[in-house]
C-alpha cells in the first residue's frame, strides 16, 4: 500500500520552487537538527522577508520499517513495536493495536481489562498533552509552562512505572486484556493525581491562557478551516478546534468508554489558540473520565481466553481509536498464520501534518513554529 | 616631559576604575548567570545548578572554563574578519559605555558633563556587534537574526531616548553626577515623579538589551540562535559577555535616573546615633551584609560534602568582610563613607532591576517580529511623546506659576495614563494587515533620531 | 600637551586612513565597516576640540542611525552581485586628473596666501558648559533654520517610509 | 565617488565628504571660540540623516524593481 507515499505527495506537488526567487525571497531550510520542529522534521520555507510564502514538510529521517517488521512478527511480539511509533502516547498505540488483533480474532477483552485500558489510555492523553503544552510554550517562548507540565506528567509516568514497570514506552496491554493485575493502591494513585490536577490546569492557564503575548501569539495564527480540515484528513484536537465535533471515544465507542460521560470540546476559530484550549479542556475532561472509572472497576478476569498461539482467520480489519492527537487507526490484513500479512498504520500525527502547508501560509517565521507546536505532532509517529 | 606626567598622573584613578571593571565584569557577567539560572530554577519548582559548588557556586567559573577550552569554529565561507571582529566589537563596546556609569559618587572613570548621551550613544553602537557577527556567519539564521536585531535595537532606542529625555528635562544636565545630585536636592526619586517615563524605559531597556519576551533577534526556538548561531567557545562567550554587560548598563542607567543612584532610600531621615555622626540607616548595609553571612554559616553544615561545607562557609566568611568594610566606611571620612555605601546602595538597585528582567523572562511568552515593532511605533514612541511634551509643561507649571513639583507632574502621569488607555483601544481595533516592515521602521528610527 | 598630541594623531591617521581604506575596499560591507571607524575618528577629534555634544551626536546619530541604516539596506539588497563586480570603472583616470588639479589648486592658494595666512590664538577655556551653549544658539539665533531643518527631517521620514513601503499587489 | 558604480558606496562617499566639512566647521568653531560651527554641523548631520534616509529608500526601490544597485543601470531618464 503506498497511501503514505501519495499523501507525503501533497506536499511535494506543491513543492517549493526554488530556482525562481521573487524580489527579497530566501529559501530558509528548518531542521532536521532545529530545536523546535520536534525531532527531525524537516520544513523548507521559502520567505519573503519573515512572511512564509511557500512550505514543504520533509519527512522520513526517523523511519524505521515498522510496518514491514510486523510481518515478520507474531501478533503478540509485534506489540511493543507500535510503542515505538507515538513515543510520547505508547499506551494509547498498544491499546488501538491491541484491540484491533482483538477484533481480527473475534474475541473481546473483559470488562476490568478495559476499564483500567481506559483509564491508563485517559491519563496518557493527559501526559502527552502536558508535553505537548510544555513545548508548545517553550516553543513560544514561555520558559516556564514546561517545568510545571513535566512535574505532572511525572506522577502519571509513575503510575505506569508502578503498574507495568515501563514509563515511556509501556507496552502495558496484551492482546486479549492485561498482562498485570493493577497494584495494591492503584485506584488511590489515579484518584489523588486526579483530583490535585485540577488546580494544576489552572495554573497552566493563569500563565497562559489570558496573557496578552498569549493571545497575540496564537490567536488568528495557522488557521485551518473545518472545510480544509475534514478534506485533509486532519482529526483528533486539531479537527475539533476547527468547529468539527468528531471523537471517536464518542462516534464509535471503543474500551469502556461508552459508560463514562464526558463531553468532547470543541472551538470554532480553527487557530493556534482555540487548538490549545480544546486541549486544555481535554485534559480536564480527561481527568473527569479517570475519575469516574476509577469509582467502580469491575472484578473479573483481566484476559480474554484466547489461547496461546494466535492465529486469526483470514481476513482484514481496520480498528481506529482516538489517540491523543487524533484517529490512530490499525489496519491488518491476516492471511492465517502467525504473522500479520500486512500491518499499516493510520497515524494521527502524519495527516495532521499535512494541513500545515495550509496552515503556515502567509504566516511569519515566529508562527510557522507555533504552528508546528500547535499540530502536536510525534516524528516517530509520522515516519513510522 | 613634566606636563606628560601631569597628565598621566590625573588619569591614575580612572585607569584604575576601568583596570577593575574590566576585570571585575566577566566574573560578574558570569554570576549573574547563575543567580538566574537559581532564580530561574526556584520559579520552575526545580534547583537549578547544585554540583559544582555548594549551590553551583562555581558553576560560572567551570563554564567559563569550558568555554575557553571549546574548539573555536569558523564556518566555511564566512567572513573571517569580520566574523572574528564582531564579537570584539560588541564587548568593547559594551565596556567602554562604562566609562561613563557612577557606581557610587567615588568610582566613576569620568564624568562626561554629556555623560547620559555618552552611554546612549555607546551601546548604540553596539548593534554593530550583532549586525556583522549576524552578517559575516553566511548562514540564514544568522543573518535573520541580525536584521531583527538591527531592527529592533533602532526602533527601541527611540523609546528609551525619549523616555530619558523626561528625566533629562527634570534634573536639566545631561552629566550622570549631577542627575544623582539632582535627585538629592529635589528630594524624590524621578520615577515617583515620571512614573511612565519608567515603565517606557524599563520596556524599551529589556528590548534593547535582546532579553525576553523582546529576545527575537536569539529565540532559540525560531532562528536558533540568531546571530549567534555559527559563534562557539571563546567568541561565544565574548556576545554572552557583551549582552550581560549591557544589561548591567541598563539596569545602571536606570538606577541613575530613576531610582537616585548611589543614593541611600530615605535621604531626608537624618537621625545620629547620640553622641556621634553616623546615620541611624546608614548601618543597615552592614546589617544586611552579617545576615546575609549568618545564612551563609548556618547552610555551611548542611551540604553534603567537605569542599562545599567550606566553599559555603567561605561564602559566609566574604559576606563578613563585605559587612567589615562597610562598617570601616561609616567611621571614615564623609567621602569614603559615601563611596563604599553610595556603591553598595547602586549595586543593591541594580540587582533589583536585574531581578525584574529574570521575572519577566520566565513569566511571558516571546513577541512576534511585527508585534514588536508595532509595540514600539505605535504604542511606546507616542506615549514617550506624550510624556515628554508633558513634562516640559510641568516645568513651566512649576517654575513660572510657582506650583508644587508633584502637583504639576500630576496632569502629565494623567494625560500620559488616557494616552496609554486610548491606544490600548486602539490597537484591538488594528486589523492584521497592519504591516510594519522592518525596512520602514529602520528608515523611521533614523529620520526620527536625527531630530532628536 | 603631549598626551593630547599623541591622541590628535591617533585620532587623525585613524580617520585619514580608514578613509582611504573605505573608498579601495571591494566588500561594501568592509567599506561600511571602515566608514564607521573614521566617523569614531572625527568623534574623537570633536571631542578634542572640546564639542563634546557634537562628540556625542556624531556617535549617536552618524555612527549609531545613519550607519546601521546603510549596513541595514546593505544586506537587504544582494550582495553576491556586487563581489564580483569591478571595483573601479573606466572613469578613474578623469577623476584622478581632476584630483590632482584639485589638489594642487589647494596647495598653491595656500603658498600664495602663506604670508597672509594668520590664525588667530585659539581662546585658552571655552564655555565651561558645551551642550547649554550649543542649545542657547541652537533656540535663539538659529531657531528658524533649526524649525526648517526639523521639516526637512520630518520630509525625508515621510519619504523613506514612501519610498520604502511595498506596493500593494 | 566619480569612479565608484555602486550607488550605497557613493552615498557613503557622500557621508565622508559631509564629515570632511564638520571637522572643518568644529576645527573653526573652537579656534573663534563660538558655537555657531557646532551649530551648523549639527544641521549638516541632520542633513546627513534626511539624505541617507531618502537615498537607501530610494535605492531599495529600485533594486526591488530592477534588482541591481549599480548606477550606470539607472539609465531610465535618458533620452
Amino acid at each position: 500500500m503506498n497511501a503514505g507515499h501519495g499523501a507525503a505527495g501533497f506536499g511535494t506537488a506543491h513543492g517549493i520552487d526554488t530556482t525562481v526567487l521573487g524580489e527579497n525571497e530566501i529559501i530558509l531550510n528548518m531542521g532536521p537538527q532545529h530545536p523546535s520542529t520536534h525531532g527531525v522534521l524537516r520544513v523548507k520555507l521559502r520567505l519573503d522577508g519573515e512572511r512564509v510564502v511557500d512550505s514543504e514538510c520533509i519527512i522520513g529521517y526517523l523511519h524505521r520499517g515498522v510496518e514491514k517488521i510486523a510481518e515478520h512478527r507474531s501478533y503478540p511480539q509485534f506489540a511493543p513495536y507500535v510503542d515505538r511509533m507515538d513515543y510520547v502516547a505508547a499506551v494509547s498505540n498498544g491499546l488501538g493495536y491491541c484491540e484491533a488483533v482483538e477484533k481480527l480474532l473475534g474475541a473481546e477483552a473483559p470488562p476490568r481489562a478495559r476499564v483500567v485500558r481506559t483509564i491508563l489510555a485517559e491519563l496518557q492523553r493527559i501526559a502527552s498533552h502536558l508535553l505537548w503544552l510544555g513545548t508548545h510554550a517553550l516553543d513560544i517562548g514561555a520558559l516556564t509552562p514546561i517545568f510545571y507540565a513535566m512535574r505532572e506528567r511525572e506522577e502519571i509516568l509513575k503510575i505506569f512505572e508502578k503498574y507495568c514497570g515501563a514509563r515511556l514506552t509501556t507496552h502495558a496491554f496484551r492482546i486479549g486484556g492485561l498482562q498485570y493485575e493493577t497494584y495494591d493502591t492503584f485506584e488511590r494513585d489515579v484518584k489523588r493525581f486526579c483530583e490535585d490536577f485540577a488546580q494544576k490546569i489552572d495554573q497552566y492557564e493563569t500563565l497562559l491562557t489570558e496573557n496578552r503575548i498569549w493571545i497575540g501569539r496564537t490567536k488568528g495564527v495557522g488557521v485551518l478551516s473545518a472545510d480544509d480540515a475534514i478534506a485533509l484528513g486532519v482529526t483528533g484536537p486539531v479537527l475539533r478546534a476547527s468547529g468539527v465535533e468528531w471523537d471517536l471515544r464518542k462516534a464509535q465507542p471503543y474500551a469502556a468508554y461508552d459508560r463514562y460521560q464526558f463531553e468532547v470540546p470543541v472551538r470554532e476559530n480553527g487557530d493556534t489558540y482555540d487548538r490549545y484550549l480544546v486541549r486544555i479542556a481535554e485534559m480536564r475532561q480527561s481527568r473527569l473520565i479517570c475519575l469516574q472509572a476509577v469509582e467502580d472497576i469491575p472484578e473479573g478476569a483481566i484476559m480474554a481466553r484466547i489461547g496461546k498461539v494466535l492465529k486469526p482467520p483470514p481476513g482484514e480489519v481496520y480498528h481506529s481509536i482516538e489517540g491523543p492527537k487524533g484517529e490512530l487507526g490499525y489496519y491488518i490484513v491476516s492471511d492465517g498464520t502467525i504473522q500479520p500479512y500486512r500491518v499499516r498504520v493510520r497515524p494521527p500525527s502524519f495527516f495532521n501534518l499535512q494541513a500545515f502547508h495550509r496552515m503556515a501560509r502567509g504566516a511569519m517565521v515566529a508562527d510557522v513554529v507555533a504552528i508546528i507546536g500547535s499540530i502536536d505532532i510525534v516524528l516517530g509517529e509520522v515516519d513510522r | 616631559m613634566h606636563g606628560f606626567f601631569q597628565s598621566v598622573s590625573a588619569i591614575i584613578w580612572p585607569v584604575l576604575c576601568a583596570v577593575v571593571i574590566v576585570l571585575l565584569l566577566p566574573l560578574l557577567a558570569g554570576y549573574i548567570v547563575l543567580v538566574e539560572r537559581k532564580v530561574m530554577a526556584h520559579m520552575q519548582a526545580r534547583l537549578g545548578p547544585m554540583r559544582v559548588g555548594p549551590h553551583g557556586l562555581l558553576q560560572p567559573i567551570a563554564d567559563a572554563l569550558k568555554l575557553v577550552l571549546k574548539e573555536d569554529v569558523i564556518p566555511m565561507n564566512a567572513d573571517r574578519m569580520i566574523f572574528w571582529f564582531a564579537p570584539v566589537i560588541s564587548v568593547t563596546v559594551a565596556l567602554v559605555a562604562y566609562s561613563a556609569l557612577p557606581i557610587g559618587p567615588a568610582f566613576q572613570i569620568a564624568d562626561l558633563n554629556v555623560g547620559l548621551l555618552f552611554i546612549v550613544a555607546v551601546s548604540s553602537l553596539g548593534i554593530y556587534g550583532v549586525v556583522l557577527g549576524g552578517w559575516s556567519s553566511n548562514s540564514h539564521y544568522s543573518l535573520l537574526g541580525a536584521m531583527r536585531s538591527a531592527a529592533q535595537l533602532v526602533s527601541y532606542e527611540v523609546a528609551a531616548g525619549l523616555a530619558l529625555v523626561s528625566v533629562l528635562l527634570l534634573a536639566g544636565s545631561l552629566s550622570m553626577k549631577e542627575i544623582v545630585q539632582a535627585q538629592l536636592d529635589q528630594g524624590v526619586w524621578f520615577v515617583f515623579y515620571v512614573p511612565f517615563g519608567f515603565f517606557i524605559y524599563l520596556v524599551a531597556s529589556i528590548a534593547e538589551t535582546n532579553r525576553a519576551p523582546f529576545d527575537l533577534p536569539e529565540a532559540d526556538s525560531e532562528i536558533v540562535a540568531g546571530y549567534m548561531t555559527e559563534y562557539s567557545g571563546f567568541r561565544w562567550a565574548l556576545y554572552f559577555l557583551a549582552e550581560y554587560a549591557n544589561v548591567i548598563i541598563v539596569a545602571g542607567l536606570a538606577t541613575t535616573l530613576f531610582f537616585g543612584g548611589w543614593l541611600r532610600p530615605l535621604t531626608r531621615y537624618h537621625d545620629h546615633f547620640p553622641g556621634t555622626s553616623i546615620e541611624l540607616l546608614d548601618v543597615v548595609p552592614t546589617l544586611l551584609m552579617i545576615a546575609l553571612a549568618v545564612y551563609c554559616f548556618r547552610l555551611a553544615p548542611k551540604q553534603p560534602v567537605r569542599v562545599q561545607k567550606r566553599v559555603m562557609a567561605a561564602a559566609g566568611v566574604k559576606c563578613l568582610l563585605f559587612a567589615a568594610i562597610l562598617l570601616a566606611a561609616l567611621f571614615g571620612s564623609d567621602a569614603v563613607r559615601q563611596g563604599v555605601h553610595g556603591a553598595f546602595w547602586f549595586l543593591v538597585k541594580v540587582g533589583a532591576y536585574i531581578y525584574c528582567f529574570m521575572w519577566f523572562r520566565f513569566s511571558f511568552p516571546r513577541y512576534r517580529f511585527d508585534q514588536l515593532m508595532r509595540l514600539s511605533w505605535q504604542f511606546l514612541i507616542p506615549l514617550a511623546l506624550v510624556n515628554v511634551i508633558g513634562v516640559g509643561v510641568a516645568i513651566v507649571l512649576r517654575e513660572r506659576l510657582g506650583w508644587n513639583p508633584f502637583m504639576s507632574l500630576v496632569p502629565t502621569t494623567l494625560a500620559t495614563l488616557g494616552c496609554a488607555a486610548w491606544l490600548t483601544a486602539e490597537e484591538s481595533d488594528f486589523s492584521e494587515e497592519a504591516e510594519s516592515s522592518a525596512t520602514v521602521g529602520g528608515a523611521e528610527a533614523t529620520a526620527n533620531r536625527g531630530g532628536e | 600637551m603631549v598626551l593630547a598630541n599623541v591622541l590628535f594623531y591617533f585620532f587623525a591617521l585613524l580617520a585619514v586612513g580608514s578613509a582611504a581604506l573605505m573608498i579601495t575596499r571591494k566588500n561594501i560591507v568592509h567599506a561600511a565597516v571602515f566608514l564607521v571607524t573614521t566617523l569614531l575618528a572625527t568623534a574623537g577629534i570633536f571631542l578634542q576640540l572640546e564639542a563634546e555634544f557634537l562628540f556625542v551626536v556624531q556617535i549617536l546619530v552618524y555612527a549609531g542611525g545613519i550607519m546601521v541604516l546603510f549596513v541595514f539596506v546593505i544586506m537587504l539588497v544582494n550582495l553576491d552581485i556586487e563581489v564580483r563586480a569591478v571595483r573601479f570603472n573606466g572613469q578613474w583616470k578623469v577623476a584622478g586628473a581632476l584630483a590632482f588639479v584639485l589638489a594642487m589648486q589647494v596647495l598653491t592658494a595656500l603658498w600664495l596666501g602663506r604670508k597672509t595666512f594668520h590664525l588667530p590664538a585659539p581662546p585658552t577655556a571655552l564655555a565651561a558648559r558645551n551642550t547649554e551653549a550649543v542649545a542657547d544658539a541652537l533656540f535663539s539665533h538659529f531657531m528658524l533654520a533649526f524649525e526648517v531643518a526639523s521639516i526637512l527631517l520630518l520630509v525625508a521620514m515621510i519619504g523613506a517610509v514612501v519610498m520604502g513601503k511595498r506596493r500593494a499587489e | 565617488m566619480l569612479t565608484r558604480r555602486n550607488v550605497i558606496i557613493m552615498l557613503m562617499s557622500i557621508e565622508l565628504i559631509l564629515n570632511a566639512v564638520n571637522i572643518n566647521l568644529v576645527a573653526f568653531s573652537r579656534l573663534y571660540g563660538s558655537v555657531d560651527g557646532q551649530v551648523f554641523a549639527i544641521f549638516v548631520i541632520a542633513d546627513a540623516a534626511a539624505e541617507a534616509a531618502v537615498g537607501l529608500g530610494i535605492i531599495l526601490a529600485f533594486f526591488r524593481n530592477r534588482k541591481t544597485i549599480h548606477a550606470d543601470e539607472m539609465q531610465l531618464l535618458k533620452w
